[in-house]
């Protein structure tokens, strides 16, 4: 199980802040090509990812991060703090 | 080192008066304060945040500063939740001997906290909200540490 | 802009939340507070500074800041008289629009005033008095401008 | 007649802080050669013009500035402010 989050737009645009999925994806890109054909609102968030920006376990990470033992992953829009 | 995210206000004059107290072996302090600014029409800010990430975010961003620069303290405060504009955002101070280092560190701060601390704006406005984009101007600040 | 030289005590904090407040075209509010700091044994310090020319020089220098630099406001308070360790002298504040030249224009006041403010410190210690001689690097740093 | 300051160790040697003077110098230069004839006070004050600013009625100048119509003349070293 792992722990997806989804932050800004790309909360907006998939409906929910989070949810537990049950994967074989075994990079962060399989997992965001799993999820594209589960919906159109997946496809919508996910149709450009350069983009988005995704953090493996709350470290900001590539798109070919390995998934093995990790519990979390989010996917956001570039980042405006300050 | 000193780090809050928090969604309550907080006074920069009182939190500058306190971070100017302590040791004597600081002779400069600079401080950064952010403000909602009224981008015409501009009648509310929502930010969002991604808890446990952004401690852990600004705490490494805030290391690191520590490490390249004599620091003698660093203070970080980050508001979330709706702001309207004159609202006090965010606020960064550093401590050092000298103000070249208390400076470069305040910088480097803001232009890491802009692009890699996990907040996300998003404006409300009579036409309507629309989330701030990142701009190539404020990734590019990154290049010169 | 607000110029204020002084031998009274100032509360860095006050002079902040009241600089923060005005108009909501500011979205970036950079501080430096100078602090006496306890240099191996230091007891107290005297500041001398030439009344009428410290006032003229230090508008100077920050009007050419405001010209320079999109400013919306800008503050110098500067102490003289005696001072102790841990006691703040002086304190710059800029505010604008963006983080960039709110910063650029603290340090450029900064630079100017170390070395082209009529002011003159003398350090008290166990070894006796001391006129602080002007370093190389303080002038230097008027070259980046 | 002008007033001529001394500030930090330049008012320390000379023992005033100021002084009204009439001179017939018309540089700031000619003032200091009258004036380090004057005393040995001043030749110590003086030895060392690279060591020295002048500033001409509240301005930074030069030791060539002209004294014609100058009110105050000051002589300090390099400032340490901040």
């Amino acid at each position: 199980m792992i722990d997806v989050m989804y932050f800004a737009w790309v909360r907006e645009r998939i409906g929910e802040p989070h949810e537990a999925l049950e994967t074989e994806a075994t990079t962060v890109a399989e997992l965001v090509a799993e999820l594209k054909t589960r919906d159109p609102r997946y496809e919508a968030a996910f149709a450009d990812l350069s983009a988005l920006r995704v953090a493996v376990d709350q470290e900001l990470a590539n798109f070919d991060a390995p998934l093995k033992g990790v519990r979390e992953v989010a996917f956001f829009p570039p980042m405006t703090g300050g | 080192m000193d780090i809050r995210v928090q969604s309550d206000p907080f006074q920069p004059g009182e939190a500058l008066d306190t971070f100017c107290d302590g040791p004597t072996d600081v002779g400069a302090v600079v401080s950064f304060t952010g403000i909602v600014r009224d981008t015409g029409g501009l009648t509310r800010m929502e930010i969002e945040h991604y808890p446990g990430m952004t401690e852990r975010a600004i705490s490494e961003i805030a290391r690191r500063a520590t490490e390249r620069w004599a620091l003698s303290r660093c203070l970080v405060i980050h508001r979330y939740g709706s702001l309207v504009p004159g609202d006090r955002i965010m606020m960064v101070a550093t401590a050092s001997r000298h103000r070249a280092a208390a400076f470069e560190a305040a910088q480097y701060l803001m232009d890491y906290l802009k692009s890699r601390a996990p907040f996300w704006k998003k404006e409300f406005g009579p036409d309507g909200a629309e989330w701030v984009a990142a701009t190539d101007e404020d990734e590019d600040a990154l290049n010169r540490w």
